[in-house]
């Protein structure tokens, strides 16, 4: 270990992002001045990403309670909700932003790893993946490299480590240029009986240590995190870039389900962001007890590594284990059984304090609580966005109609961000553990949770679970539905509306497949809260947010905040990414998104168009985008009530067996809705499944066919029932409160569209084409 | 008929092919790679995943476990060992099955529904699989492109130890259909033996109508109905 | 005392990996490339006082039957 | 003529692939290893008659931008 370590100066508290008052305060809590090591976790511990000092008021207007929540948001590593029968499922959602700027491969291999570890932290076994990326565009060969990387990443760790990934979304902007966004999502199963805390309780128990070997990867990444992403600071990044090994992950997940099986875990944690020291100051503070850990027992890659590096230091796959004094034993076995390296590191005290040994001396002396509970807090000043005015002020009146809609059909469809993304996760392995109902593909992914998907039990469980089983009786198996959505042109053009509407089209995917809400997780990827401007965006999409996961009783369970986007150009889009899971009650209520038979009635639920819209649905709507070069203007409107009685209404109708298909609007309208509607069933490769059918519209009164085409008004789904039960379906949405329509008939060939002042008609295979191959295509662009 | 199937460290698939075979009436359990295969085993299933992590090649450390030492002793006795997808690469490395599993051609992990055309009605894990039928199964895997010299790929024909080629929906074997460059679209082999098999494609993930397809139930059903036929051959 | 091994792709063996460099250099203007070949780098390091005889009968072997598979890679082993 | 390009990963990045060889080696008895580090070989064939020198700025750039991944690995070159 380096024996010197530096002077603190102004200039090295400045270095380490703590402001002069958050270091007197450093200062206060010790009652002297830190040593550098101290310094180091005051500087990660206080960071955005560990205290979410910037959004901590924000994040506390999101609803987090509904009888089912188990363990609410904030509480612990992730939120765990009841799904009935004595189990639940514990989900997140985590950002690795910056890492994958600077290394798009290990970027997004350690934010998978670094998920799934959250949630077998909670005692659940992981069993499922989704994930939120975002790009510049797909012209540039630095994003393509970008955007092979994150996917060749995410497809590398969850496929090695044995998680279905089924679900995500994919957006390419120029905003996102050289600052993509990689958002990872897992879900993981367990009894209620098997939540574990990661709290450190239990004077004089035995800490753990079990993992590989800490290098001095990834130093200070929480705190890199936190600043502007700049050429500077990715050539500066101090230590090694993270590098995940999921096969170690894999052994480390089975081993501590085990482990937690035989009683002998007092409490666990996963070395996240800022390693060892986050996870020993948050389990002591959670438990108020003290901790005390002895350096020279970590085992160490390097040779020489300080004390610093080593409390510092984000090598990945490590968990922390407090374990109950006497049953050393049992961890050794199990351990030494999946050839673990572990080590017995320190001990569970009654001070208060997390005190660190290292050669002998000293080096950490820190009351616990104090630094996890005391960080400091900002209320940061908002400003409205100049730009917001030009935006609100942007009319249609100098955008001509549409003149070929079968070809701006064409081009929205091969569009990458509305085009399939059969080329990503075609890459990723969303079969294995044998439960995917709906694959990737359409509106939600559905996964059953069967008697495998729990951790193991323990014996004196196993028997409590056996006594109150009925002979003969089945496992009770769950569905469950995920979407992850979030729209941040809308955001960008009306954080408030966009916010409501990324919920809103999360909880609409989930009803156009049968499911009902439990509950969302949401990752705020945003700019530089210092800036007033960007701190409204920031602090309007939460307002957004809140409202809306109110509104369709789906509290916020956890989630993450990435601030600092940024491009050399400006800042990102503010994207609050949401994943929303659901519940579907009966296996026969599984519903996907494209047409099933010849002759079925296709019905419209909710309004064509919103006439009450200036710009009827084309503010920030892709086909501006796409055809007109231009991304302006007023989002539509989102109206929550009617998105509820909308949400309601459909998956009532479901349950009462009526509805054959449903997919919901989103980016490029009805046009493009209704095309997926046709073609996105595949049945195997090269061999998708065509249905096509006959459209009209030319019921509805004069309007821009643009408009009634591509425009993106809200709470519209597409859905089919057979031709029986056509009238039926629309006098019961009717009768609900929801616009109904009959629009037209499945069958044939070719997709048909009517309206007042056009018509087309084309083959589902010419527009199938454009639409699966459009990502393949752009990929292999070769070069420059 | 009692299954066993192996689990080395990351075999992820092992739980599936336990569900698949309970589901269908059988008894299956796991196997740890440190240990033997228990009495009484009538069949072995080398399961897919990623056995070490696949560092260094797939299979190729997976290969040394102690358990393997014992199912090449079964297979020896004329046992049926199944290997799906990274436990065919394992049988592939350790010897058990000729030839090797290389990168797809397109050097991008694949996961998708295809269609396998049965080559070979004569084994115990092709014999109940319905005549003509071709199979709807998926694949999960970035090295299953089949590589075999050809000496070695005209003497597989030569004794039909071909058992499965992708195809299209029809039957037809032909390029479009064939997802990894895998040399004559073969997607599985068996041995001279016909007791050892490896396949790329996982029925364990096929034998469910709410997983949406059936097909790879009668891979498994061939291989019950052998062991009605036959008590274990290879029991050690 | 270290080991180097180089194992490469048996030349009858497809090798879309050296393909794929080969024409992404050829794009990038490296006209005089004629062929790209991609295989395996492994160092070992083995412990001081090592015998030299023995550490290579050890690896070939290791060589041979692990660290390469015949039927699709040659391998190459060298001492210093 | 031929350049050789070895790719390694940087001493300081974990190596899970080198780890995990280094544990089935030493399962496998050979108990003398002590590191072992995994990396790429490429091997490039030229046109015969191209000037060294030239070859040799090229493929530095191309081994440095391109075949590399400068924050994880280093790279050498060698000409024969
Ligand atoms: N990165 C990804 N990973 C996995 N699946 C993805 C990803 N991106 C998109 N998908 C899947 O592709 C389908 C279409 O995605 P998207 O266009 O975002 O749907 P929607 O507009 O209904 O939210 C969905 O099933 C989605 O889960
Ligand atoms: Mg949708």
């Amino acid at each position: 270990m380096s024996m010197t370590e530096p002077a603190i100066t102004p200039d090295l508290v400045a270095k380490h992002n703590l402001t002069p008052e958050e270091y007197q305060h450093a200062v206060k809590i010790l009652g002297r001045n830190p040593t550098y090591t101290e310094l180091g976790i005051f500087s990660v511990m206080w960071s955005e990403h560990c205290s979410y000092k910037n959004t901590r008021p924000l994040l506390k207007t999101f609803p987090t309670r509904s009888p089912r929540i188990l363990v609410g948001a904030g509480e612990e590593n992730a939120g765990i909700i009841d799904i009935g029968h004595g189990l639940a499922v514990a989900f997140k959602i985590e950002s690795h932003n910056h890492p994958s700027a600077v290394e798009p491969f290990q970027g997004a291999t350690t934010g998978v790893g670094g998920i799934i570890r959250d949630i077998f932290t909670m005692g659940a076994r992981p069993v499922c993946a989704a994930n939120s990326l975002r790009f510049g565009e797909l012209s540039s060969a630095e994003v393509r490299r970008l955007f092979s990387g994150v996917v060749q990443g995410i497809a590398h760790y969850g496929n090695c480590f044995g998680i279905p990934t089924v679900a995500g979304e994919v957006y390419f902007d120029r905003s996102y240029e050289g600052n993509p966004l990689v958002n990872a999502f897992c879900l993981g199963v367990l009894r209620h009986e098997q939540i574990t805390r990661g709290a450190a309780h239990g004077v004089g128990n035995p800490v753990f240590y079990v993992g590989p070997a800490t290098g001095r990867d990834g130093l200070a990444g929480a705190a890199f995190a936190s600043q502007d992403l700049t050429e500077a600071s990715a050539e500066q990044q101090r230590g090694a870039v993270q590098v995940g090994d999921p096969f170690m992950e894999k052994l480390v997940c089975e081993a501590c389900l085990e482990l937690l099986a035989t009683g002998a875990v007092a409490g666990m944690q996963d070395m996240g962001a800022a390693g060892l020291t986050c996870s020993t100051c948050e389990m002591a503070a959670r438990a108020g007890t003290g901790i005390e850990i002895e350096l020279d027992k970590v085992p160490q890659r390097a040779p020489g590594m300080s004390s610093y590096e080593i409390m510092l230091s984000e090598s990945q796959e490590r968990m922390l284990v407090v374990v109950h004094k006497g049953r050393e034993e049992e961890v050794k076995r199990i351990f030494d059984k999946w050839d673990l390296p572990w080590a017995e590191i320190g001990v569970i005290t009654d001070t208060g304090h997390m005190v660190v040994r290292h050669g002998g001396r000293q080096v950490v002396n820190i009351p616990a609580r104090k630094i996890a509970d005391e960080s400091p807090v900002y209320h940061r000043e908002a400003v409205e966005p100049a730009y917001l005015q030009a935006v609100r002020a942007f009319r249609l009146d100098g955008v001509p109609d549409t003149v070929q809609p079968l070809e701006d059909l064409k081009r929205l469809l091969a569009w990458p961000s509305i085009a399939s993304k059969n080329w990503v996760y075609r890459q990723y392995d969303h079969q294995v553990r044998a439960g995917t109902v709906v694959l990737p593909g359409s509106d939600a992914a559905v996964i059953r949770i069967k008697e495998d998907c729990l951790p193991v039990m323990s014996a004196e469980l196993a028997a409590r679970v056996e006594s109150q089983t009925a002979p003969g009786q089945a496992f009770p198996e769950k569905y469950l539905a995920l979407t992850v959505d979030c729209n941040g042109t809308y955001v960008y053009l009306d954080p408030y509306e966009g916010g409501k509407a990324a919920v809103t089209e999360a909880c609409r995917n989930l009803a156009c497949s049968g499911a009902i809400p439990l509950g969302a997780t949401d990752n705020l990827n945003m700019a530089n809260p210092h800036k007033p401007e960007l701190f409204w965006q920031i602090r309007e999409s939460v307002r957004g947010l809140a409202e809306a996961c109110r509104a369709f009783d789906a509290p916020v369970t956890g989630g993450n905040c990435s601030l600092y986007n940024q491009n050399p150009n400006g800042p990102i889009d503010p994207t609050p990414t949401v994943a929303v899971v659901g519940l579907i009650e009966k296996p026969e209520h599984i519903t996907t998104q494209w047409f099933k038979d010849e002759g079925d009635t296709i019905i419209l639920l909710g309004e064509a168009v919103d006439l009450g819209d200036p710009l009827l649905g084309l503010g920030g709507s892709a086909w501006l985008q796409v055809v007109h070069g231009l991304k302006t203007g007023a989002p539509p409107r989102c109206d929550l009530e009617a998105a509820r009685t909308l949400h309601t209404t459909l998956v009532g109708l479901i349950q009462s067996g009526l509805i054959k298909s449903a997919h919901d609007c989103s980016e490029g309208g009805l046009a493009v809705t209704l095309a997926e509607c046709t073609m996105s069933r595949m049945e195997a490769r090269g061999t998708p499944r065509f249905m096509g059918a006959t459209v009209d519209l030319s019921e509805w009164p004069e309007t821009r066919t643009s408009a009634l085409l591509f425009g993106e008004t809200q709470s519209r789904v597409v859905a089919t029932c057979t031709s029986r039960d056509g009238c039926k379906v629309v006098e019961r949405a009717r009768l609900m409160g929801v616009p109904a329509q009959i629009i037209g008939k499945v069958g044939g060939e070719r997709l048909t569209l009517k309206t007042r002042g056009s018509e087309f008609s084309a083959s589902v295979d010419e527009l199938h084409h454009p639409w699966w191959n459009s990502l393949a295509k752009h990929m292999n662009q070769p070069g420059e | 008929m009692n299954f066993s199937v192996l689990q080395f460290p990351a075999s992820n698939c092992d739980q599936d092919a336990v569900h698949a075979i309970r589901r269908l009436g059988h008894h299956a359990r796991l196997v740890w790679h440190k240990d033997n295969l228990p009495a009484g085993t009538d069949a072995v299933i080398v399961p897919g995943g990623f056995s070490y992590g696949d560092y260094l090649r797939c299979g190729a450390i997976a290969r040394f476990s102690p358990v393997m030492q014992s199912v090449r002793q079964f297979a020896d006795k004329g046992g049926w060992v199944l290997g799906i997808c990274n436990g065919f690469q394992v049988l592939t490395e350790a010897g058990l099955l000729p030839g090797a599993l290389v990168r797809n051609r397109d050097l991008q992990f694949h996961c998708e529904q295809v269609y396998l055309k049965t080559a070979a009605a004569d084994t115990p894990f092709t014999r109940r699989i319905p005549a003509d039928k071709p199979l709807r199964i998926p694949i999960a895997h970035g090295e299953g492109c089949y590589y075999a010299d050809e000496a070695t790929l005209a003497e597989l024909r030569a004794n039909g130890q071909v058992l499965w080629q992708y195809c299209d929906s029809e039957g037809n074997v032909t390029d479009q259909a064939n997802p990894n460059g895998a040399l004559h679209n073969i997607a599985g082999i068996c041995n001279k033996g016909r007791n050892v098999a490896g396949l790329m494609p996982h029925p364990e993930r096929a034998c469910e109508a709410l997983l949406g397809s059936e097909d790879g139930k009668w891979i498994f059903e061939s291989l019950f109905e052998a062991g009605r036929e036959r008590p274990a051959a290879g029991t050690p | 005392m270290k080991a180097k091994i180089i194992i490469t792709p048996k030349k009858a063996v497809l090798d879309p990996q050296g393909k794929t460099v080969q024409n992404a250099l050829a794009h990038m203007g490296y006209t005089a490339v004629t062929g790209v070949h991609i295989g395996k780098y492994v160092e070992i390091d083995l412990a001081p006082g090592t015998d030299r005889a023995a550490a290579e009968a050890a690896l070939s072997e290791a060589g041979r039957k692990f660290l390469s598979n015949p039927v699709i890679e040659d391998f190459k082993l060298e001492l210093e």
